[in-house]
């Protein structure tokens, strides 16, 4: 079983949801992103998704987006990136960290190069622009036991499912109908296939959702809904095994700083 | 192009997963309508009857003496409804859209020629219609702004980034990721992931087939040579597809820009900030950085500086089918007022290009030779960038007196 | 046309007698032109390959199904080089001028618009190129201007009277009086002395052809009303003039303006100031005071504010063969909207008179009955006048931004 | 013999060259214009040509078209400038009136009217934008007397010239070959066919076309090459009867008034 894997299922013997939070690397400054990081990890966020920026991230809502794009002013270099949080991540060894990056950035070194790179501290990979048609690809890094996290979407067809669940390690990360992160997960559910569903019912229907996948899986369940609120996760519980929050944190450090983000951390643990 | 939508090592799909299934949609609908007689019938009629075509073939006897070497012609693309080829495109995938029965169309647009060719379609069809353009490009192309305004589309301002061409494609496919029931993805450029590359250029073909007909009819023969101006590639696409494996030679314009330096120019040839990438949904040449960060980019012409370039291309210039040069902002300027003053056709700055391009070599060649060069568009929409470029002081003047009697 | 270039009372030829004789000798040149097949093929052969024709007719599903009356169809001449069915009219007079030996044309221009075209063609075929216009127009429609200057045009401010069009042709007169050994005079539209009402009549009657075969092909009989705008009267005379003596209705628009006060409008008919005159060389109705004074016009569009009309048409009006109607600014301003808006079709505020007239009428017809309405030029070119009209504050946003970017 | 004729033979017994000179009625404001007219004929000036103005006066230069559009401003009536420059005509019975106007404002009477309304006391009338081919439309005029005077130019054929002459009464106006009037004579003529013609050989050439026109006619020859000078006049004497000066005094006008009107004239009539 992969690590990753094992380490969820560990964690979850006596909670009934792990939390996974994401940072972007160089934002606003290398230094500060990396305090952020620690802060949550001191904090005892099970899984850090840290996500090394690219210039076009088109999966990114506007949040992540602006992020990524301040944080390339200070000229983030990938392999930096990898020490800093391969330090972080010997430094906590009870949390996993994952990075989270596009295509292109990750190109320049190459998947093999990436792998040697990343070695036994890096537990998993996301790369939202690539597809489980391309998981070839990733070869690589699978063979050195860093899991390629694949995205399942709502739409999903059963094969496609399949086909994703045939390949997929670490864990599945379960994504909303929109397409993009850092949407309200109810807003977004309303403007689209559930559009006259009232809020009950679009929580109905994303529970359908998860353990409709949960057939077809018994790999750990990751949801990103644009998660916000305590209220948010408590729904989660019982459906999914990793809620993942993303854009929230990224708004409360540009409101509120470090702080906030230990405050956000504090709301959405208890 | 191979299953995959690959062209050599470049093209593929590289999208969200998110937009997996309506890709697969758009794939399926795009084949069916392909093999569909009826179809192909409908998209030429309304390239006829609402475009105009077929765009002439436009014999210059002026220049063709001035420089004494081969016979010159242009392919007029800037007669199309709109003012430039990408109407061929927005019918074609609009009436696609149509037959999907989507309700809404969303575009990018850089300097607003595509979005404002996806909104006339989205009138014409009937289609509610979104353009997503960088706020910087608003600002600096307000004009076609205002035309997409009147005809009724809903123009968003895309601030992230550079918030330029780039910025609204990415933001164009997040639109789409969560809209994409009701909502086709309506590309401007022969790029993006399948089948966008092989869709454009097919729907731009009939540039070329038009040239194959007119050639032939009015001198004889096929070009020996056709330039065609490259920002994202379509025009280029659209003109030369239907002579790749002729003896015609194809010659595509990038850019120049100010300098060969990094953010000077959209060289997505022979400089080394552009190199193999995968990014914006497709595998190709990107401007970038040792990092894989893509660049900034910068063309006297808005419409040029796109930052990738169509994989079919790429792969082209790479089995050496078509050469890639490019002209500066200053041989641009050169051959804009060349083509204006001697012959009466005012080119797009895009166009400029591919007639910097094809001036710059007609000299060398024979009488015997002769080129075509793709007016892509026409120059009327760059007036304020022109009169910028040329110092006019009296533009300034109107300018400023229409804005007095605007306050009154 | 008698002899003597008369259409009932109007035409004719009243200028000085220093014209004399490079009046007869264009008469000559005319007709041994037209009697000359060769010359006639040169003609069709440069609209084609130049310009662009045949230039479609369009079917708009989107107002015939609004309005629910007679199936709706435009006349495309919005889709010639430079914009507007002017082109037809410069490309065969600057033939003949070529044809005649001159080397230099002189034409008046009150929008611009014709004074582009004949820019356009004097580059095409290495002539000089004066264009007279109205200091006043001048400032109003410098972009016009610019572009005449970029083609190699001298462009005389005429600062005599209302220092417009009216002004402009005078000037243009007196130019021609002094120049006529090596100058030819391009008249824009189908009025001046004769042989200009028919010459220009029937280089735009190209338009009425195209239409006849299109609406046989398209929907298989000639149209039961056809509606143009009425300036000086070209392109009406164009797209009327090969269906009169056939079943379709005729239907001119005239500039409304304000109001029918004197000098709120360009209403050549059905006003009290529209008189039987004799003034630019020829007679036909014009807006007069008691004292046989021309007066002064207004139009939202600049091309229609005419202060006489093609003899042609007041002579049909007057036989009951076409019928004359008007619009106003604010009607007028409405059909540009829609025809936008519905159809992805931006019409010059010239046209939209003419889509006014159609619209107007459209719906109390039935289904089975057809209109073609003549699009006479595209709408890029009022961009001042329509953002002034509909007060976006943008435009204005960004003429500010860019002059202060100028001042750097 | 039409009026006119006898009273310019009578004169030119003992004068080599009349001088017929020009006001726009209305120009600056209608009584200005009439007292320069009374200066004129004060004067002695043998021809007083008064244009009623037009918007659109075609054949006119400059000067007198903008003049043309000032005069307008005053709203000036063709029915009083004709009782105002009758009653002048009448007071200065050893000069002659002219009317010139352009056709549409005198359309509007009619030429019937107009003959009527004309009289006695004017002479003749000059319409430029009429052609000789058109001479039927002044038959009222010239049955009651008042010369109809045709134009004639420098490049008219023999034909032409003789289908004038058959037709004309009064005299002849012969103009430079520049189709409108205020031209300089030899800027004008070297801007044209004599391009490198010298102004002697301009005048020999001027000389030359009204020799030419002579030999079709005995009426007198009235002359406007914009003569400007003493110098201008002189040279017509011997080859014309009438000098027309227009502009010219339009031009000392605007630069001093009446003052400089009457210097003009004087320096014109040395
Ligand atoms: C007139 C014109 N030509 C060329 C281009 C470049 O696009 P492409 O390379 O896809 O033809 C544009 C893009 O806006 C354009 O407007
Ligand atoms: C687009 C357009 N339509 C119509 C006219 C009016 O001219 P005409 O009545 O001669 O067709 C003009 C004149 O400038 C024009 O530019």
């Amino acid at each position: 079983m992969n690590k990753l894997t094992s380490f969820i299922q560990n964690q979850r013997q006596n909670k009934p949801l792990l939390l996974m939070t994401h940072v972007v690397y160089g934002y606003p400054t290398i230094e500060k992103s990396l305090e952020i990081m620690q802060l949550m990890l001191d904090n005892g966020v099970e899984i850090l998704e840290v996500q090394f920026p690219f210039s076009d991230p088109v999966a990114d809502g506007p949040t992540i987006t602006n992020a990524c794009h301040h944080a390339l002013e200070q000229n983030p270099k990938l392999t930096q990136c990898l020490q800093d949080i391969k330090k972080l991540a010997r430094q906590y060894p009870q949390s996993r960290v994952l990075l989270m990056s596009y295509l292109n950035p990750l190109l320049q070194p190459g998947f093999t190069s990436l792998a040697q790179q990343m070695g036994e501290d890096i537990s998993g990979i996301i790369i939202p622009d690539l597809s489980i048609d391309h998981h070839a690809m990733l070869d690589p890094l699978s063979n050195s036991g860093i899991a390629p996290i694949w995205l399942i979407t709502p739409d999903m067809k059963a094969d496609r499912i399949r086909k994703v669940t045939e390949q997929a390690q670490g864990m599945l990360y379960c994504v909303s109908r929109s397409g993009v992160t850092g949407q309200k997960s109810t807003d977004q559910l309303s403007t689209n296939q559930l559009s006259t569903a009232p809020k009950a019912s679009a929580l109905e229907n994303m529970q359908g959702y998860l353990n409709n996948v949960r057939q077809f899986t018994s790999l750990p369940l990751a949801v990103g809904f644009g998660i916000n609120t305590a209220e948010d996760i408590s729904a989660l519980k019982g459906h999914a095994d990793v809620a993942i929050v993303g854009s929230a944190f990224l708004n409360a450090f540009n409101k509120g700083g470090l702080e906030a983000v230990a405050r956000k951390l504090s709301e959405l643990q208890a | 192009m191979n299953d995959e939508g690959r062209f050599g090592q470049y093209g593929g799909s590289y999208i969200p997963e998110i937009l997996y299934s309506s890709q697969q949609q758009l794939l399926k609908a795009y084949r069916d309508a392909m093999n569909d007689a009826a179809f192909i019938q409908l998209v030429k009629s309304e390239m006829q009857t609402f475009s105009g075509r077929p765009t002439p073939l436009t014999y210059c006897a002026n220049l063709t003496k001035m420089l004494g070497g081969a016979q010159i012609y242009l392919k007029r693309e800037d007669l199309n409804h709109s003012g430039a080829h990408k109407m061929n495109n927005v019918i074609g995938q609009g009436l696609l859209a149509k037959r999907m029965g989507k309700t809404r169309i969303i575009a990018e647009t850089g300097a607003g020629q595509h979005g404002v060719a996806s909104a006339i379609v989205a009138a014409r069809l009937g289609l509610e219609c979104t353009v997503y353009m960088g706020a910087h490009d608003i600002e600096r192309q307000y004009p076609n702004v205002f035309w997409m305004k009147q005809l009724g589309a809903t123009v968003v301002p895309v601030t992230t980034g550079a918030a330029t061409l780039k910025d609204a494609l990415d933001e164009a496919l997040r639109d789409w990721s969560s809209s994409y029931e009701d909502t086709y993805y309506l590309i401007g450029t022969s790029c993006g992931c399948a089948p966008y590359p092989e869709m454009v250029a097919g729907f731009q073909s009939v540039i070329g087939e038009e040239v194959k007909e007119q050639s032939t009819q009015q001198f004889g023969k096929y070009p020996d040579r056709i330039y065609a101006c490259v920002g994202g590639g379509s025009n280029a696409c659209g003109i030369f597809l239907p002579f790749v494996g002729s003896d015609a030679e194809l010659i595509g314009v990038e850019a120049g820009g100010r300098s060969d330096a990094p953010g000077d120019h959209a060289m997505r040839f022979h400089t080394d900030q552009a190199r193999f990438g995968i990014a914006q949904g497709f595998a190709t040449k990107f401007l970038q950085d040792e990092e894989g960060q893509l660049q900034p980019t910068h063309s006297i012409s808005a419409g040029l500086d796109y930052v990738g370039v169509s994989p079919i291309l790429a792969d082209l210039e790479e089995q050496g089918k078509v050469r890639m040069t490019s002209a500066s902002d200053i041989e641009v300027m050169e051959a804009f007022k060349l083509l204006t003053r001697h012959e009466g056709v005012i080119p797009a700055l895009e166009s400029a290009h591919a007639v910097a391009g094809g001036l710059r070599e007609a000299a060398g060649m024979s009488p015997d030779q002769h080129i075509v060069i793709s007016i892509s568009g026409r120059g009327d929409k760059d007036i304020f960038n022109i009169a910028k470029a040329l110092d006019d002081e009296p533009f300034t003047e109107f300018l400023q007196t229409y804005l007095k009697e605007e306050s009154v």
